[in-house]
C-alpha cells in the first residue's frame, strides 16, 4: 500500500510539471489553434537564465525575473514571427514554432557550456513525511505551484473579457476583429503567458540535477497531457499533465511484475497508450469542446 | 459622416476590385448600397471597416474619412472603437460558442453596457434568447443571421455597416428587420445598407448607391433609385407596369443591359 | 566521380588524399606541405557536446604542438579545415563524411559508435585510418580505428572485479543506456560478474531527468552492493540522488561520460560524495606526467575538463602512424594503413603506462586492460581524486576478446 | 466545346497527363537534366540528392494524406520506419548478427516493405477517421512514440538503439546497385535508380490524386459532411488515404538508408516526423510537384547552411569559439524555415505560380 | 399531370427528431410524386432544413419512417442515401472551394464511377474511360447550367450566385430521382432569382427530377411549387397548392406577414 501510495505521489509530483507545461501550450491554442512547438526552447531557456540570475539575486527573485524575461521573449518572438502569420493557416504556423523552437534552443545552449548548471533551489532532495509516506518537498511546492497558477488563470478567463476575446479569435479572427477585439494583443499575450509558464516549468525540472542541453526533451510530455485533456481546456491540460505522471509512475512500479513482456522503460510510452484509449471513447479529449458540424 | 473618395482596392496584388469609388454616409441617415453579385459591395464596407487586410486586400488609393479624420490606415480595432462596426457577410457566427458568448464578443468594445444590451436584443430577437446556451454553430441559418444582426448591434455602434441582413430570413423576419433598421436609426444610429433585397433596402433608404463591377453608376436619393426604369427592372424585378411578372415566364435568356462592364 | 591515383608529393613522398604540397592555412610554414584531416564530433545540439568541444579543442592543441615542433616529415598538419558537426545523428555523420572524405588523407576525430558504425564499411573500403571518440569494444577489432586505453567493457569487468575485491560487493547491477555505449560496459559487467560469481541484474534506462523513474524503482528493488553506472550526467545525478533519498545504501560506479564536475554543486551532491566512484581509461587532467603537462601548458585558459585529456591522448596513435608512413615515404591511404600495422607501441608520453598502443598483433593481443578508480573530491581540477591506479582485473586479465562484448 | 481558346478538340486530351504544351516541355527538360546530373557532380552531392529522392517518395506519400486529404499525420516516421525494418530485414544476410531472409531483390522487398507499411495504416486508420486536425496529428505522433519503444526493445530486428543494422541491399537483377560496375560509381547508380523509383511513384501518385479517389480525398478534406450527403464513404476514403500515405511511407523508408548502408532506431523519432511535415508545407500541401520540391530542399538545407558560413566571411570557423560555424549553422536551419514560410506560406509551389503568373501577364501587374 | 398515379417518389411519414432541449422536427408527413416540385415554408428554425438533414442520412430522428422508391432510407449513412438517388443543396454553399467546377461536378458523378484505387494509379483502361464517359456527362450538366465559363475555375473565386448554381449542377451530375433545394435563390439578385427559376422548372421540364425545395423567396415558391408545405415550430400547419396556402390565416400569421401581398400573385 505505501508503495503504491509514494508511486502515486511521486507520479503527482512530475505530473506537477507535465500541467505546468500543458497549459503553457493550451493558452496558445486556446488562442491561436496552434500548438507551439517552441514552448520547449522556452523552458530550457527560462532554468538557463535562473541558473545565472540565482548566484546573484537568489533563487526566489531569480524565478520570477526570469519567468518575466522568458515572458519578453516569447513576446518578442509573437512580435517578429508569428504577427506576420495572422490568418494564415495553422500548420504552417506550427512548423515555423519549430524554426524557432531549434533558434532558441541552439542559442540558449551556447549559455549552458559544458558544466551541468544547477538553478540553486532551497529544497534540493530533502523530504518531509505526509500520512506516512515520504515526499520530496519540491514536488510539494510544484503541486502548490501548479494549483495557485490555474486558479489565477481560471479568475483570468472567467472574469476577464480577454478570455471569451481569446477564444473569439481562435475561432475566427475576422469575426474578432470587426467586434474590435485586438488580435494582436491577444496573441501577444498568450504568447507572453505561455512564456512565462515554461520558464517556471523549466525551473522546476531542473531542480533535481541540474540544466543541461537535454532538458527540453520533457516537454514532450505535454503532448499527450493537452490531448488527454483536451487541446482547449485549462482544467484538461491540468488533470491531463497529472494523469501523464501518475500513469507513467504506477506503470513504472508495477509493469516489471505485472506485464514485463512489454519491454522496460514501457512506462515512458504509457501516457500515449492511455491517450489512445481515451481518445477512442471521447475524441475531445475528457474536457475538449467539440467542433461544430451541421450543413 | 462617413465617407469614401474614389477609392481603389487591390486584392492579392492583383485583382482590381474597387476602381475609384466614392460614397458619403451622413449621420443619421440610411444609406443603401445595391449591385450584383461581384461588384464589390462587401469590399468597400471592408475598406471601410479596416478589414482588407484580412484577405490580403489593399488600398491603392484614394481616402476614407469618418468626420474628417482619414482613417484608411487605421486598425480595424480602432476603427470599431470609433464607433464604425460591420456586420460580416454570411453570418459568421462563431459556431463553437454559445449564443450569448456571441453576443457579448459583440459587445466588447462596449464593456459597460453588456447586460441592458443583451436584454435588448433577447427582446428584438427572442428565438435567440430560448437558444442562449446553445452552441450557436446548431442554430437554424435565420437564426444565425439574427445572432449576427445582434451582435453587430451590441456595442451599439455610431457607424453599422449591414451586408445582406435579410439574407435568409422569412418574410416576416425580413419585415422584422426592416423595421429594426428604420428603429435603430431614429435612435441615433447611421446604416450603411447593402442589400440584394432592393425594395426593402430602398424602402427605408434616404439616399441608394449603385455599383458595378467596382465603380459607381448611380448615387441618387432613394426615391429617384426607385422611379428609375433601369433600376426597376434589373433590381427590383419590376417591368414597365408596376406588378411583376411571374417566374414561370422568365423562360429565355434575357439580354442584360449593363451601365458599364 | 572522386578518385586520386597516388604522385609523388613533397619531399619524394607518395601521396593520395589529403596531402598538399601547398602550406596549411594558418601555420606560417611556408616551407610545408600540409596534411589534412577531418573530424566529426558533435558540437551543438547532441548529447555528447559536453564532452566533444573539449576532444575537438584539445586535438586542435595537440596538432599544433605537432606542427610547432616540426611537424611530420616536412608537412604540417591541419585539424581545423575539415570539422563537421553530427548532432550525434548517423545520417549526418555518414553525409558530412562524405562531403570531407575525398579531402582528408584520416580521421583525427570520428565521435561516437553508431556514427561511426554507419561510416565503418566505407572507412574500411578506403582505407581511411580514424581516432574515435568512444569507447566501445567493437573498435579492437577494426584494424582502420586507432582506439587508446580501454574500452567500456573492460573498464566494467576491472569495476566489478574492484567491487568484489575492495567493497566486498556480493551483487551487482548494469544500470545504462541503451545502444553499444552502455550495453558494453553492462556486457562487461556481467562476464565479469559471472566470473566472480556474484548476483547480476541489468536495468536499461533513457536519458531525460524526469525518465529515471523505472530504474530507481528497479535498484531500489534489486539493492544490489554496487550499481555499475553507464548514463550522461543529470540522469546520474537523478538516479543517485533519488535512489540514497529513497535510503539506498549500495555504491555507484559509473563510466567516464557519465561524470562532469557540474554534479558537485547538484542537489545530489552529498549522495555523489557518499556513493559515486569513477572508473576512468586514463589519468586525469591535473596528473603528473609529461603529456599532462604539455596538454596543461597546450591549453593553459580553459576550465579543466577530462574531455580535453581525452582528446589529447587519443591522437597519440595518429601521430605516430602518420610519423611511420612518413618514414616509408608513402603518405597515401594505404600507406598509414600499412604503417598503422608497424604499430606495436605508441608513446603516450606517460599518459598511458608501457605497452599501451599496440596495433601490430591480434585483437586479444593488443587489447589495452587498465583502468583506474576515481572519486569526487571538490579540490580536485577536474572534481574526481584518485583512489586506484592503473589495475586489470582478474576477468579482463584472462577474458579472450575476438569479438565485441555486446553481441 | 470546340474551339475554345485552349484548342482542346477532345475531353481526353484536356485530361491529359501533362495537359499543356509548357508543363511538357518543362517535365521533359527537367528530366535531361536530371539524368545527365550524376555526370556532372561530386559523389557525395550525388548521395545526397539520391536521398532527397527518397525523401521525396515519402513526402509524396504524406502529401496524399496530409495534403490531400486533410489529415494531418506526424506518424510518418512510424511508417517509414517499418518500411525500412521489412525491406532491410527481407534482404538482411541470413546469417547476420540481425534479423535477415536474404531476399535481396529490390522490386519484391521494396514492394513487401510498401505492402506491409500500407497494411499498418490500414489498421490506425479507423482510429484515425474520428479524429480531426490536432487530436489526430498527436495521437499519430503517439505512434512515433509506441513505435520507437517497440523498435528499442525489439534488438533482434533493429540491432538496438545506438547499434543499429545494415540497409536493405539494393540488387536489381543480380547486381549490386551500391557497388560500383564498369560504367558507373555506386552513387550515380544508387542516384539513378532513386531518381528513376521517384519519377514512377509521381506519376502514379498523379494518377491517383487526378482520379475519382483524389477528387473524394480533396472533398473529404474540404468538408467532410459534404462529401458524405454527394456519396463520399468518409470510413472508406480516409482509411484509403492512410493506406496509401503508409505505402508510399514503406517504400521510401526501404530506401532510405541505403545510401547510407546503416541506421538505427534513434532515426524515427518526432524529428523525422516533422521533417516530412516541413517537406509538404514547404513544398505547397496538395500538390505532387511541391512535395518533391520540399523534400529536396529539405534534404538540401543542412548542406546549404554548411556551405552558407564560408561566404559570410565574419563568421569564424573555430569549433570551439563563443559563438561556433556549428551553432550557426543550426541557427541558419531555423531561421531558413522561418523566413521562408513567413515570406510564402503557402511553400515552394507557391512561389512557382507567382513566377508563372508573372510572366504570364507580364508586363501588366494587373 | 396526375400524380396519384405515378406513384410518390418519397413518402415522409410521422417524423419526429429532437435535440436536448428542441424539437426541430414534430410529426411531419409529406409525400412526393414523381416529377412533383413540393416546396416546404416557414419561419426560421421552423425544422425545414432539420427535414433535409433527415432525408439526407446527416440526422437520424427518433421516430417516422422516409420511404424512397418504397425503400427504407433511415437507418442507412449519407453516402448510401446519395447512391439511392436523393441529392441536395445546401443553404450555406457546401461546396469544395478549393476544386475548380468541372472537378466539383465531377465528385458528384463519384457513384458512377466504379473503378478502385489500382485502376486509378495506372489510370489507363477501366479509369481512362470511366473518368472520359463521366466528363461527358458532366459537361452536358454545365451545358445545361450554362456554367461554361467558369469550368477551369477553383469555386471559392466565383461570385455567390454562379456558386449555387455550380451546387446545383454537382447535385445533378448526381442524376438524382429526387433533388432537395435548400434555399436556391437566398441572397440572390432578381436576375439571378430568374435565371434560377428558369433552370429549376428545366430541371422539372426536361429531367423530370421530383424536387423539395425550401425557400422564403415567396414569389418564387407561389409560382413555382405544385404543391405547399407549411411548417412551424417543427409542424405542419398547412399543405395545398399555393393560391390555398397564401390564404390561410395561420400561414400569413406565422409566417408571411401583412406585406407579402404586394410581393406575390401568380401569373
Ligand atoms: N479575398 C479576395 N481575394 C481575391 N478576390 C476577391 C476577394 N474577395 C472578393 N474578391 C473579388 O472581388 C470582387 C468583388 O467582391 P465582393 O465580395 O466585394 O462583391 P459583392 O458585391 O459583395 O458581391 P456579393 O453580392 O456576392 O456579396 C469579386 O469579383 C470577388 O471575386
Ligand atoms: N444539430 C443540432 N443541435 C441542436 N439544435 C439543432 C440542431 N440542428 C438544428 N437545431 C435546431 O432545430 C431548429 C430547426 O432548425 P432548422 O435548421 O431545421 O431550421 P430551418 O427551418 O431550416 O430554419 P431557417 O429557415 O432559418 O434555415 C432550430 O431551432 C435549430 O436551433
Ligand atoms: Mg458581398
Ligand atoms: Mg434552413
Amino acid at each position: 500500500m505505501t508503495e503504491f501510495l509514494q508511486s502515486l505521489i511521486r507520479g503527482l509530483g512530475s505530473g506537477s510539471i507535465y500541467a505546468l507545461l500543458a497549459l503553457g501550450f493550451v493558452i496558445i491554442y486556446k488562442s491561436t489553434r496552434v500548438i507551439s512547438f517552441a514552448q520547449p526552447a522556452f523552458m530550457l531557456a527560462g532554468a538557463v537564465l535562473v541558473s545565472y540570475l540565482a548566484a546573484d539575486i537568489g533563487f526566489f527573485a531569480a524565478v520570477p525575473v526570469a519567468a518575466v524575461l522568458i515572458a519578453v521573449l516569447a513576446l518578442g518572438v509573437e512580435r517578429t514571427v508569428l504577427r506576420p502569420m495572422i490568418g494564415k493557416p495553422v500548420f504552417v504556423v506550427a512548423i515555423i514554432t519549430i524554426g524557432v523552437d531549434v533558434v532558441v534552443r541552439v542559442v540558449t545552449n551556447a549559455f549552458i557550456g559544458l558544466d551541468v548548471r544547477q538553478v540553486g533551489d532551497p529544497w534540493g532532495l530533502s523530504t518531509v513525511t505526509l500520512l506516512g509516506v515520504e515526499v520530496q518537498q519540491r514536488y510539494l511546492v510544484m503541486f502548490g505551484t501548479t494549483v495557485a497558477v490555474v486558479a489565477v488563470l481560471f479568475a483570468f478567463f472567467r472574469f476577464s473579457r480577454v478570455g471569451l476575446a481569446m477564444r473569439a479569435v481562435a475561432y475566427d479572427q475576422e469575426v474578432a476583429l470587426a467586434q474590435g477585439i485586438s488580435v494582436g494583443s491577444v496573441f501577444a499575450l498568450s504568447w507572453a503567458i505561455a512564456g512565462g509558464l515554461a520558464a517556471l516549468a523549466g525551473v522546476f525540472v531542473a531542480t533535481g540535477a541540474g540544466v543541461d542541453q537535454q532538458l527540453w526533451v520533457i516537454a514532450l510530455k505535454a503532448l499527450p497531457a493537452i490531448i488527454l485533456g483536451g487541446l482547449d481546456s485549462l482544467g484538461g491540460a491540468v488533470v491531463g499533465g497529472l494523469a501523464v505522471g501518475v500513469v507513467e509512475s504506477l506503470v513504472g512500479t508495477y509493469q516489471g511484475d505485472v506485464a514485463p513482456w512489454l519491454g522496460p522503460n514501457f512506462a515512458l510510452v504509457a501516457p500515449y497508450v492511455l491517450m489512445l484509449v481515451v481518445l477512442l471513447v471521447r475524441p475531445y479529449g475528457l474536457f475538449g469542446s467539440k467542433e461544430v458540424e451541421r450543413l | 459622416m462617413l465617407e469614401a473618395n474614389n477609392l481603389e482596392v487591390v486584392y492579392d496584388d492583383v485583382m482590381l476590385v474597387l476602381r475609384g469609388v466614392s460614397l458619403r454616409v451622413p449621420e443619421g441617415r440610411i444609406v443603401a448600397l445595391l449591385g450584383a453579385n461581384g461588384a464589390g459591395k462587401t469590399t468597400l464596407l471592408r475598406a471601410l471597416s479596416g478589414l482588407l487586410d484580412v484577405h490580403d486586400g489593399k488600398i491603392t488609393r484614394g481616402r476614407i474619412t469618418l468626420d474628417g479624420e482619414p482613417i484608411h490606415r487605421a486598425s480595424p480595432t480602432r476603427i470599431a472603437t470609433l464607433g464604425v462596426k460591420q456586420a460580416l457577410e454570411g453570418r459568421r457566427i462563431l459556431a463553437e460558442l454559445t449564443v450569448e458568448e456571441n453576443l457579448r464578443i459583440g459587445g466588447h468594445s462596449r464593456p459597460r453596457g453588456i447586460k441592458q444590451n443583451l436584454d435588448r436584443m433577447y427582446e428584438l430577437f427572442p428565438r435567440l434568447r430560448e437558444r442562449r446556451r446553445q452552441s450557436a454553430g446548431y442554430l437554424s441559418g435565420g437564426e444565425q443571421q439574427m445572432l449576427s444582426i445582434g451582435r453587430a448591434l451590441m456595442s451599439e455602434p455610431r457607424y453599422l455597416l449591414l451586408d445582406e441582413p435579410s439574407l435568409g430570413l422569412a418574410p416576416l423576419m425580413v419585415q422584422q428587420i426592416r423595421d429594426l433598421i428604420v428603429k435603430i436609426n431614429a435612435a441615433g444610429t447611421t446604416v450603411l445598407l447593402v442589400e440584394q433585397n432592393a425594395t426593402m433596402a430602398l424602402s427605408i433608404a434616404d439616399h441608394g448607391y449603385v455599383l458595378e463591377t467596382g465603380k459607381v453608376v448611380m448615387d441618387k436619393p432613394a426615391a429617384a433609385l426607385l422611379a428609375d426604369e433601369d433600376v426597376r427592372e434589373f433590381y427590383l424585378g419590376l417591368r414597365g407596369e408596376a406588378t411583376a411578372q411571374s417566374f414561370r415566364d422568365v423562360k429565355h435568356y434575357k439580354r442584360r443591359k449593363r451601365w458599364l462592364s | 566521380g572522386d578518385g586520386a591515383a597516388p604522385q609523388e608529393g613533397k619531399g619524394g613522398i607518395k601521396v593520395d588524399f589529403g596531402v598538399t604540397s601547398e602550406p596549411c592555412p594558418d601555420t606560417g610554414h611556408s616551407d610545408r606541405g600540409c596534411i589534412y584531416l577531418g573530424s566529426i564530433s558533435d558540437l551543438t545540439e547532441g548529447p555528447f557536446k559536453t564532452l566533444a568541444v573539449p576532444i575537438t579543442e584539445s586535438q586542435k592543441a595537440f596538432w599544433k604542438r605537432v606542427n610547432d615542433q616540426g611537424g611530420i616529415g616536412g608537412y604540417d598538419v591541419d585539424v581545423t579545415t575539415h570539422v563537421k558537426d553530427n548532432k550525434y545523428n548517423p545520417q549526418i555523420h555518414n553525409q558530412v563524411y562524405q562531403e570531407m572524405k575525398g579531402k582528408v588523407l584520416a580521421l583525427a576525430q570520428t565521435l561516437g559508435s553508431p556514427t561511426t558504425a554507419a561510416i565503418l564499411p566505407d572507412l574500411e573500403s578506403t582505407q581511411m585510418v580514424s581516432v574515435p571518440a568512444s569507447w566501445t569494444s567493437l573498435w579492437g577489432v577494426e584494424e582502420v580505428v586507432l582506439e587508446s586505453g580501454a574500452n567500456y567493457c573492460v573498464e566494467s569487468m576491472n569495476s566489478v572485479d574492484y567491487a568484489v575485491d575492495e567493497l566486498g560487493a556480493k551483487s551487482v547491477m548494469a544500470v545504462h543506456l541503451p545502444g553499444d555505449y552502455g550495453d558494453d560496459a553492462a556486457a562487461g559487467a556481467k562476464i565479469a560478474a559471472e566470473k566472480r560469481g556474484v548476483t547480476f541484474t541489468n536495468a536499461v534506462t533513457q536519458t531525460g531527468q524526469d525518465n529515471q523513474g523505472g530504474v530507481i524503482d528497479a535498484v531500489l528493488a534489486n539493492k544490489p552492493d554496487v550499481v555499475i553506472l553507464t548514463t550522461g550526467p543529470t540522469d546520474a545525478a537523478v538516479i543517485i540522488g533519488q535512489t540514497a533519498a529513497r535510503g539506498f545504501k549500495g555504491k555507484f560506479i559509473g563510466t567516464s561520460p557519465t561524470w562532469n564536475q557540474g554534479l558537485m554543486q547538484s542537489p545530489a551532491a552529498p549522495a555523489i560524495k557518499a556513493l559515486y566512484l569513477q572508473s576512468a581509461p586514463w589519468k586525469s587532467w591535473a596528473t603528473d606526467s609529461p603529456g599532462h603537462k604539455a596538454l596543461r601548458d597546450a591549453l593553459p585558459t580553459v576550465t579543466p575538463n577530462d574531455g580535453y585529456t581525452a582528446g589529447w591522448v587519443w591522437s597519440y596513435p595518429l601521430k605516430a602512424a602518420l610519423a611511420k608512413a612518413a618514414e616509408n615515404k608513402d603518405l597515401t591511404r594505404a600507406g598509414v594503413l600499412a604503417a598503422v600495422r608497424q604499430l606495436d607501441k605508441v608513446d603516450y608520453e606517460g599518459m598511458l603506462p608501457e605497452g599501451a598502443g599496440n596495433f601490430a598483433g591480434n585483437s586479444n593481443d593488443a587489447a589495452f586492460r587498465q583502468t583506474l578508480i576515481y572519486k569526487p573530491d571538490e579540490q580536485a581540477a577536474t572534481g574526481v581524486g584518485l583512489v586506484e591506479d592503473f589495475f586489470t582485473g582478474p576477468t579482463a586479465k584472462d577474458f579472450k576478446f575476438e569479438k565485441p562484448c555486446y553481441t | 466545346m470546340k474551339g475554345r481558346p485552349e484548342l482542346y478538340t477532345s475531353y481526353a486530351q484536356d485530361m491529359a497527363f501533362l495537359n499543356t504544351r509548357p508543363k511538357r516541355t518543362w517535365t521533359g527538360a527537367l528530366v535531361v537534366v536530371a539524368l545527365l546530373v550524376p555526370f556532372a557532380i561530386t559523389d557525395d552531392l550525388l548521395m545526397l540528392l539520391a536521398t532527397g529522392f527518397v525523401a521525396a517518395i515519402g513526402a509524396i506519400g504524406l502529401n496524399i494524406v496530409t495534403g490531400y486529404a486533410g489529415q494531418v499525420s506526424l506518424g510518418h516516421a512510424f511508417f517509414l520506419a517499418i518500411g525500412a525494418y521489412t525491406g532491410a530485414a527481407l534482404s538482411g544476410d541470413p546469417d547476420g548478427r540481425v534479423l535477415g531472409f536474404g531476399v535481396t531483390s529490390l522490386p519484391v522487398w521494396l514492394l513487401a516493405s510498401g505492402l506491409v507499411a500500407g497494411l499498418a495504416g490500414l489498421v490506425v486508420a479507423p482510429i484515425a477517421a474520428r479524429l480531426r486536425g490536432l487530436y489526430l496529428a498527436i495521437v499519430t505522433l503517439g505512434l512515433v512514440f509506441l513505435g520507437e519503444h517497440v523498435f528499442r526493445e525489439w534488438t533482434s530486428l533493429t540491432g538496438g538503439p545506438g547499434v543499429g543494422r545494415p540497409a536493405a541491399v539494393p540488387e536489381l537483377f543480380g547486381v549490386r546497385l551500391d557497388r560500383p560496375s564498369e560504367f558507373f560509381s555506386g552513387p550515380q547508380q544508387l542516384y539513378l535508380l532513386m531518381f528513376v523509383l521517384l519519377v514512377i511513384f509521381a506519376v502514379l501518385a498523379r494518377n491517383l490524386v487526378r482520379s475519382r479517389i483524389g477528387r473524394a480525398f480533396a472533398a473529404v478534406r474540404d468538408r467532410d459532411l459534404a462529401a458524405a450527403v454527394i456519396g463520399v464513404d468518409l470510413t472508406r476514403y480516409k482509411a484509403l488515404a492512410f493506406a496509401v500515405s503508409s505505402f508510399y511511407a514503406g517504400v521510401a523508408g526501404s530506401l532510405l538508408f541505403v545510401v547510407n548502408g546503416f541506421f538505427d532506431p534513434g532515426s524515427f523519432g518526432l524529428l523525422l516526423s516533422v521533417q516530412y511535415i516541413a517537406m509538404v508545407l514547404i513544398g505547397g500541401a496538395g500538390t505532387i510537384s511541391g512535395a518533391i520540391m520540399g523534400a529536396l530542399f529539405i534534404t538540401l538545407l543542412p548542406r546549404i547552411t554548411r556551405e552558407l558560413p564560408t561566404v559570410l566571411p565574419f563568421i569564424s570557423a573555430d569549433a570551439t569559439g563563443a559563438v561556433t560555424v556549428f551553432q550557426v549553422e543550426a541557427v541558419l536551419y531555423g531561421l531558413l524555415i522561418v523566413v521562408f514560410l513567413i515570406v510564402e506560406p503557402r511553400g515552394l509551389f507557391g512561389i512557382w505560380v507567382r513566377v508563372r503568373n508573372y510572366w504570364r501577364t507580364w508586363p501588366f501587374s494587373y | 399531370m396526375s400524380q396519384e398515379a405515378q406513384g410518390n417518389v418519397l413518402e415522409v411519414r410521422d417524423v419526429t427528431l429532437a435535440f436536448d432541449g428542441v424539437t426541430a422536427v414534430d410529426g411531419v408527413s409529406f409525400h412526393v410524386a414523381a416529377g412533383e416540385l413540393f416546396a416546404i415554408i416557414g419561419p426560421n428554425g421552423a425544422g425545414k432544413t432539420s427535414i433535409f438533414n433527415v432525408l439526407s442520412g446527416v440526422y437520424r430522428p427518433q421516430q417516422g419512417s422516409v420511404k424512397f422508391q418504397g425503400e427504407e432510407v433511415l437507418g442507412r449513412r449519407p453516402h448510401k442515401i446519395a447512391a439511392m438517388g436523393i441529392a441536395r443543396t445546401f443553404q450555406n454553399i457546401e461546396l469544395f472551394a478549393h476544386l475548380t467546377v468541372v472537378e466539383n461536378l465531377m465528385l458528384g458523378r463519384h457513384n458512377h464511377m466504379r473503378y478502385g484505387a489500382l485502376a486509378a494509379f495506372a489510370w489507363v483502361g477501366r479509369a481512362r474511360r470511366e473518368e472520359l464517359a463521366n466528363r461527358e456527362a458532366v459537361e452536358e450538366v454545365i451545358d445545361f447550367l450554362e456554367l461554361e465559363q467558369w469550368r477551369r475555375l477553383p469555386v471559392g473565386l466565383l461570385p455567390y450566385g454562379v456558386q449555387k448554381r455550380v451546387e446545383l449542377g454537382r447535385a445533378l451530375a448526381m442524376e438524382p430521382k429526387v433533388l432537395l433545394l435548400d434555399e436556391p435563390v437566398a441572397g440572390m439578385n432578381v436576375e439571378e432569382t430568374e435565371d434560377m427559376a428558369r433552370f429549376v422548372l428545366d430541371v422539372r421540364d426536361e429531367l423530370g427530377i421530383a424536387m423539395v425545395m425550401v425557400e422564403h423567396d415567396m414569389g418564387l415558391v407561389m409560382d413555382l411549387a405544385d404543391r405547399v408545405m407549411v411548417l412551424d415550430f417543427g409542424k405542419p400547419i398547412r399543405t395545398g397548392t399555393p393560391a390555398e396556402v397564401q390564404q390561410d390565416p395561420d400561414v400569413v400569421r406565422a409566417y408571411l406577414g401583412e406585406a407579402h401581398q404586394s410581393v406575390g400573385g401568380a401569373a
